[in-house]
């Protein structure tokens, strides 16, 4: 019945489409991580996607046009850090309006871009590697941003596991009155918490605009962000399971477009909301066992903390 | 160095006059907004926030619209606002409205034509079924299985999103609308229409059903145990077990209410203002309800100002475009400011700001 | 009688940087504006959802001293008509539906399926794969006569051309556009036809070193010239948009229901380019000619369905009603519309 | 004995919104020396330390670390100085596992691998035993402290701060800690001591500084006054201990037959087979380190946990298996240990706080339709009887001063006419004067003919108000015994003796 679908073309398009969504919650996670909700993912997205796109049309480079997107996206979360972080506004509002106002200016941004293309990111070149059979299609034949996103899991999980950095990250998300009470700049840590997601979302939202589409139009995160953010809870705020998250995810969306392509009789309604629904089952399956995936959230994740001093 | 000094209780002065200040420095912040784009500010903020209420051209047309406009979301903020305050996170209210509004409609086209008086109420019943069964699989899944009622919710408005092309496309399609996508317009169906209830006011059913969610939820919360345990279980959860709140039957109760209520405005919607089912039938109103139930500090009142004032930059901000030609993306933009500034100023209704003391700052 | 001094105004349902449907109609009301001058005034209001919004945005136009409103969407055709009613002096125009409910309301909407004529004919000659794709929207009407013309004319030239269609389910989503472009290149398919708004199709086919080619849609895409975007169908509105207004000035103003398509220059086959051998760009170009001379239609008999039933003898012409309703495959597709 | 200073403070002022919570207060303490910092609930104690340690910053006043000023900006730099702290309420990440909250007090750890070795030897060396792999919430009480401590010792501080430690120690541990901090003492570290337990401030410490309302009333060596006499130099009056009304005990109120729940608290204890009675006007004493199934049996005798229909039998009526309300119906009536978040809602007023518990039982709703009129004068009430001192009762409950609180929570479940009252650690962390305050309301309750079981860790508290007395280890409870006879020694064991440490402390 999945005659004619090649498992290590499979494999190698649904690394690529899950490239922004990887960025984008590995961000998130982090500033979850710290006890920071941030909803605002889709409009830092959008808004790193078109300040990567001007940048590397006006500069010519791809690589500074992703550092323009990194910049963008830190932009919109220094607003969301200000806003939470100082002015103890609420969290899920704050993101909320973000995503609303990245919408926005994003557009506005972007009205004079519309039509361009971009300079091409290029393949990685990794030579004879590429040839090998199977394992060369799928590992070795992608564009640099494919293995950054997967090195900035790898890089997540190590310094979330073993650095001193990490550690005190995940006790302010833990705890933020015993870190205060321990001297740690509860304020400052996650304010960099909130920057580094919203440059990692903006990373995200610069490959869709820069790679994967690459053309500037309104709208063009169309709702990457918001998936970003499930695949954080689905992944119980750990960074592997976020790869898996954003590769079953990415997977079954590619699957069912080549089960379409290659003219497999299950009706079309189905199989374009089986993402969603396969997501919640195997969420659903993570959960019951033992409550384990309710009990990692980070103890203070969406509260906002004053010292009163 | 500024300080900030959390009060013993919040200010009611400023809770009353921090909307106000929001709303004065988006005028400040968006006219210079305005004004890079080559706008004139004054006429431009005038246009939005003016015009819709009092412009002699517009205005006997567009202050009942604000109604229309405000109502769903109104109905959907007040239900999410419960469950808010019970420490539940329904973010799926967009789906919730559209299987309202699918459930709603199909019961309707399921007799056209025949003309009953039961009709409409009977669709009233299944668009408050749908909304709510639809809010009931988190809600389940969350009891039963302890999964993440965020993530569940959220990912059942894509779902939802998926059933309503399908069936604008298949079942409730038009018979005879050539093969169209959408099904058949309600308000040509009377039995089935949720029409203007007095002709030039904007009210119709959805809108009276908002008013009466806002009124009872404020009863609810101000007077009745039930809005006390759901108050209590969102401040301190251990403190509602303790005082006898069932954690599994509140999450069940928060989540059908607003579920319900999202279903209903997708019903009075589609059967109403919208008139049918159609693919791009949902507009978002279930994420901006979020917004405004938060602006509104999820507080009843709060949510029927909030609720309005949206409205009103939505309609002030359609005249802007097509009056003065900003493009929709400035209002957009816009109208995120506003929600910044309404966030941040509400700081002061919680906290005192002091200059600290110079021999403080080490 | 004319008028003096026109204000045309516009309600697009998306934005006008889509650089697809939106933005091809705005092209148009810029047309109007260059065309007339000072005797019109253009105002114009982007993103307006269907349903309530569009109903309060018209009626806030019609307002606004609006002579002649154009609505541009499929899904404001109810809001158009009930409007209309409440604004007998105000002209309104809805594209692509087919209610006219009141004296004041004229549809128009564009053959583009005769665009998907000369495009199914390339594809037909161009695939080494034989295997054709197109990315489809929303299985509606237009769209699956579309892919009807488009396999119809490569299976023409290509009796082995097989057709693999991905049903997107949106009209702008650059990231599942190009997910959909990609899965299709993974079977095999070598030429893409969309029926979504965004490039993304074509930038992926790019990926391909020139293996896989696509088309321009709705706009003009040359960026992606020569190749992948070989040629494509252009959304032309200005002839319509310029003749409307001019009418309603000069006082010769009436209700009509237009469908117009190649031959009123309302759809435009952008320039095949050089990737196209010279012989199959001239029966291209030729198809193309004959659809404008009125001498060729693109349905034209035999022709059965999916079932393999009669939809039209041979000779036959398809009436615009069937048309208007498709919701057949022909036959040879493989694979169920979607319900 | 004359140590050089090692901190003095001098006319240190620190005002709060309201109140000035220091008040030039000035003391000093030397090397080696171990003071006591006295006070009623708010007089200014914790406060106080904070400053030394960096957290809060005075006012007015300067502070010097031998003889040089001492300004800590912040407790990285307090530490860097020699200060270390164990918190009143602990600075722990239940989420976290030892080493790592170790590491989080340490301004340059050692790696993983290095500490976690430094732990067990270090915490060895003091008689405390801990596993440095095992997650903080998973630890008992107890040994949470142990935590804090020995991430104090892993610096040498030269001053060890300890903000009410003992609260939550049996008598062995107590005996222990103690040994650990004269080691120390001896070793030449000064160690300020905040507790409200005076007999063990009179067995520990060398100095006192007493406060009251932020200022320094009174300095005193605490081995030469009697705890009667410090508590009223606290507290500026004297004191009355509770009376008991030797009442007879009628028929049985409370029984428990067999009860088992799991915990329903992450890294919980659960009950296993816990059977007791409770006649009237019997009070049944339960003893236990914290962590054993404390919270659980209030939980499961509460109904906030339900167990097996006739596991728990009021008036012998089954109700196992039913709900908080239903058993207060039945005239139940419970306080949690914990104030703050269980029995009452911190953002709450003292009157939505007294509809919490009191709706049923005070009919303060009709219809589901809450009575404020009526819920206000039940407050009222309660502050008027249990003498809270409050503002008013429209002030939330995180307001309160934590003994003052305590009274309000008790007083309302007091003032609804129970017939068995389930009580966790009454006076936890409460002065003397509000302690004797409530344990003499407990008592005419049980004289009125009311079925009490007061669960508590301290205690003397226990042998002066109990008629039986029971202990928690592990989730099962011992055989109640009268408490007539029993020593300190012998409940020492019942409570499951010193969990482990006595082995280690033998190298001494
Ligand atoms: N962060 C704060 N904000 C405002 N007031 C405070 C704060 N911390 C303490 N106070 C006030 O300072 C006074 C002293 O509090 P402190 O915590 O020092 O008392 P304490 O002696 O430690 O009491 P306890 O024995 O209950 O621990 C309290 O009465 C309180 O009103
Ligand atoms: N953020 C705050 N705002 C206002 N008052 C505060 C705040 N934090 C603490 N307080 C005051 O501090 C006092 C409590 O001090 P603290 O927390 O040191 O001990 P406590 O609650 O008395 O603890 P316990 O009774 O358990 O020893 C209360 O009277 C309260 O008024
Ligand atoms: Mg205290
Ligand atoms: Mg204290």
């Amino acid at each position: 019945m999945f005659g004619g679908i090649d498992p290590a073309l499979l494999i190698a398009s649904l690394m690529v489409a899950s490239v922004p969504i990887i960025l984008a919650a590995i961000g998130e996670l982090v500033v979850e991580r710290a006890g920071v909700l941030n909803l605002g993912v889709e409009g830092m997205m959008i808004m790193g996607a078109v300040c990567g796109f001007i940048v590397s049309v006006q500069s010519g480079s791809a690589v500074l046009g992703f550092v323009g997107g990194a910049l963008g996206g830190a932009a919109m979360a220094l607003i969301f850090g200000l806003l939470t972080q100082f002015m103890l506004a609420n969290q899920v509002a704050s993101g909320l309006a973000l995503t609303l106002f990245g919408l926005g200016l994003s557009s506005l941004m972007g009205q004079s871009f519309v039509g361009i293309r971009p300079p091409s990111t290029g393949a990685v070149p990794l030579g004879p590697l590429a040839d090998i059979p199977f394992f060369g299609r799928v590992l070795f034949s992608h564009d640099w941003v494919v293995y950054a996103s997967i090195a900035s899991v790898a890089a997540t999980w190590w310094v979330l596991k073993a650095t001193r950095t990490g550690l005190i990250l995940r006790a302010v998300g833990e705890s933020h009155d015993a870190a205060h009470a321990l001297g740690y700049k509860v304020r400052r840590i996650r304010m960099l918490a909130i920057l580094f997601g919203g440059a990692m979302a903006g990373l995200g939202g610069a490959y869709i605009s820069m790679v994967r589409v690459p053309q500037w139009t309104d709208g063009i995160t169309s709702g990457a962000g918001w998936i970003a953010l499930a695949i954080v809870v689905f992944a119980a705020w750990r960074p592997w399971r976020a790869l898996i998250g954003a590769y079953l995810f990415g997977g079954i969306s590619v699957l069912q477009l080549n089960l379409q392509a290659a003219g497999a009789r299950i009706p079309v309604e189905y199989l374009s909301m089986s993402p969603y629904v396969i997501t919640i089952l195997v969420l659903v399956i993570m959960s019951s066992g033992k409550g384990k995936a309710a009990l990692s959230a980070p103890a203070n994740l969406g509260q906002n903390f004053h010292a009163s001093r | 160095m500024l300080r900030l000094e959390k009060r013993p209780s919040p200010s009611r002065f400023w809770q009353g006059a921090t909307p106000i200040l929001a709303v004065v420095l988006t005028m400040i912040a968006g006219g210079l907004m305005f004004a890079a784009l080559g706008k004139n500010p004054f006429e431009a903020i005038r246009t939005i926030f003016w015009d819709p209420l009092f412009h002699p051209q517009f205005a006997s047309y567009s202050r009942p619209q604000l109604l229309v406009k405000a109502g769903p979301l109104i109905l959907i903020a007040i239900g999410l606002s419960l469950g808010f305050r019970a420490g539940i996170w329904n973010i799926g209210a967009e789906g919730q409205y559209i299987m309202g509004a699918l459930f709603g409609a199909g019961v309707g086209l399921a007799f056209y034509p025949a003309d009953l008086w039961f009709i409409f109420p009977l669709m009233v019943i299944a668009g408050a079924f749908g909304g709510w069964i639809w809010a009931m699989i988190p809600a389940i899944l969350k009891t039963k299985f302890n999964t993440n009622e965020i993530l569940v919710s959220l990912l059942m408005v894509y779902i939802a999103q998926n059933f309503l092309s399908s069936m604008s496309l298949g079942l409730l399609r038009n018979p005879e609308g050539g093969g169209f996508p959408g099904s058949r317009n309600l308000s040509q169906y009377p039995a089935a229409s949720n029409p203007e209830l007095i002709a030039g006011t904007g009210m119709h059913w959805g809108v009276i059903a908002a008013f009466m969610a806002v009124i009872a939820a404020y009863i609810l919360l101000q007077r009745h145990i039930l809005g006390f345990h759901i108050k209590l279980a969102g401040q301190a959860p251990r403190a509602a077990r303790y005082a006898g709140v069932n954690p599994t039957g509140l999450v069940l109760l928060c989540m059908g209410i607003s579920g319900a209520l999202a279903g209903l405005a997708g019903l009075f919607e589609v059967s109403g203002p919208a008139g049918q089912i159609s693919i791009d039938f949902n507009v978002g109103y279930g994420f901006t309800a979020i917004i405004v139930a938060f602006l509104g500090r999820l507080n009843p009142i709060g949510i029927l100002l909030a609720g309005l004032l949206m409205a009103l930059t939505y309609i002030g901000g359609e005249l802007a475009q097509f009056m003065l030609g900003l493009p929709a993306a400035a209002i957009q933009a816009f109208q995120g400011m506003l929600l910044f500034f309404l966030l941040a100023v509400d700081l002061l209704s919680n906290y005192r700001i002091r200059l600290a003391h110079k021999k403080e700052a080490i | 009688q004319g008028m003096d001094k026109v204000k045309a105004c516009f309600i697009y349902v998306g934005p006008i940087g889509d650089l697809g449907w939106t933005y091809q109609h705005h092209q148009g009301a810029l047309a109007v504006q260059e065309e007339f001058g000072d005797k019109v005034e253009i105002a114009y209001q982007e993103n307006v959802p269907e349903g309530a919004d569009a109903e309060r945005v018209l009626t806030q136009m019609a307002l606004s001293g609006c002579n002649i409103i154009f609505t541009t969407s499929f899904g404001y055709m109810d809001p158009t008509n009930n409007v209309a009613a409440k604004f007998p002096d105000i002209k309104f125009e809805h594209s692509t539906g087919y209610k006219r409910e009141h004296p004041n309301v004229s549809t128009y909407n564009a053959r583009f399926y005769e665009g998907r004529a000369v495009q199914g004919h390339i594809a037909g000659k161009m695939t080494k794969t034989n295997k054709i794709g197109y990315i489809g929207s929303f299985p509606i009407p237009e769209v699956v006569m579309g892919i009807n013309s488009y396999y119809l004319h490569a299976k023409k030239v290509n009796p082995d051309v097989q057709l693999s269609v991905v049903w997107a389910f949106t009209w702008f989503d650059p990231a599942k556009e190009a997910d959909s472009a990609k899965a299709l290149i993974d079977q095999g398919v070598d030429v893409i036809a969309a029926h979504t708004d965004s490039t993304a199709p074509l930038a992926e086919a790019a990926k391909t070193n020139g293996t896989v080619i696509g088309f321009g849609q709705a706009s003009d895409m040359a960026d992606y010239k020569p190749s992948p975007r070989v040629a494509s169908i252009i959304d032309n509105w200005n002839p319509y948009y310029i003749k409307r207004v001019g009418a309603l000035l000069d006082g010769t103003y009436e209700q009509i229901d237009s469908w117009a398509g190649i031959p009123e220059g309302e759809v435009e086959i952008g320039e095949i380019t050089d990737a196209v051998p010279a012989d199959v760009k001239a029966e291209a170009e030729a198809m193309r000619d004959a659809i404008a001379a009125g001498t060729y239609h693109p349905f034209t008999g035999p022709i059965n369905k999916q079932d393999g039933t009669e939809w039209l003898a041979d000779g036959a012409v398809a009436p615009d009603g069937d048309l208007l309703g498709m919701n057949f495959f022909v036959e040879g597709i493989t694979g169920d519309i979607p319900k | 004995m004359t140590r050089p200073d090692l901190l003095r403070v001098e006319g240190v002022t620190k005002a709060y919104p309201g109140v000035v919570a220091n008040s030039d207060v000035s003391f000093a303490i030397a090397e080696g020396e171990i003071h006591a910092l006295l006070g009623e609930n708010g007089a200014g104690k914790s406060t106080l330390v904070k400053m030394i340690y960096g957290l809060v910053k005075p006012d007015s006043g300067r502070m010097t670390l031998r003889g040089t000023a001492y300004t800590p900006a912040e407790p990285r730099a307090a530490r860097a100085s020699g200060v270390a702290m164990v918190f009143q309420h602990f600075s722990l990440f239940e989420a976290l596992n030892v080493a790592e909250n170790v590491a989080l007090g340490m301004e340059n750890p050692p790696p993983m691998k290095e500490l976690a070795s430094k732990i067990r030897s270090v915490s060895e060396e003091y008689g405390l035993p801990l596993d440095p792999g095992r997650m903080v919430g998973d630890l008992s009480a107890g040994e949470r402290q142990r935590v804090e401590i020995v991430r104090c010792l892993l610096q040498d501080p030269k001053l060890l701060i300890m903000d009410e430690p003992t609260s939550v120690l049996t008598p062995q541990e107590v005996e222990i800690l103690f040994r650990t901090l004269r080691q120390l003492s001896a070793e030449g570290t000064a160690i300020l001591y905040i507790s409200h337990k005076l007999e063990e401030i009179r067995a520990l410490c060398d100095e006192a500084t007493i406060l009251r309302r932020g200022k320094v009333v009174a300095t005193c060596t605490p081995r030469d006054r009697s705890a009667r006499e410090m508590a009223e130099l606290m507290i500026g009056a004297t004191l009355t201990p509770p009376e008991r009304a030797g009442g007879t005990k009628g028929a049985t109120a409370l029984e428990v037959v067999d009860l088992s729940v799991a915990s329903p608290i992450p890294f919980g204890t659960s009950l296993k087979n816990v059977s007791f009675t409770v006649a009237k006007g019997e009070v049944l004493g339960i003893a236990g380190v914290a962590g054993n199934g404390q919270d659980e049996l209030l939980l499961a005798l509460s109904g906030e946990v339900r167990a097996a229909q006739g596991a728990v039998k009021i008036d012998g009526k089954g109700v196992g298996h039913t709900g908080p309300n239903d058993r207060r119906a039945l005239g139940l009536v419970a306080a949690p240990e914990e104030r703050l978040g269980h029995a009452a809602a911190p953002d709450m007023s003292l009157v939505e706080n007294a509809l919490l518990s009191g709706a049923l039982r005070k009919g303060l709703t009709k219809n589901g339709f809450i009575d404020w009129a009526a819920t206000e004068a039940f407050a009222a009430e309660i502050v008027k009887d249990f003498d809270v001192r409050t503002p008013g009762t429209h002030v939330a409950a995180r307001a309160l001063s934590g003994g003052n609180l305590q009274k309000f929570v008790v007083g309302r479940e007091l003032s609804q006419t129970p017939t068995v009252i389930v009580i966790n650690q009454p006076t936890w962390g409460v002065d003397a004067a509000a302690a004797a305050s409530i344990r003499q309301a407990i008592l005419d309750r049980a004289a009125g003919g009311a079925a009490v079981v007061v669960i508590s860790q301290d205690l003397d508290e226990l042998l002066e108000i109990a008629d039986s007395f029971a202990a928690l280890n592990e989730g099962r409870l011992t055989t109640p015994r009268p408490v007539a006879g029993l020593t300190i020694d012998e409940i020492g064991l019942m409570m499951g003796g010193a969990h482990g440490m006595e082995v280690a402390h033998h190298g001494h």
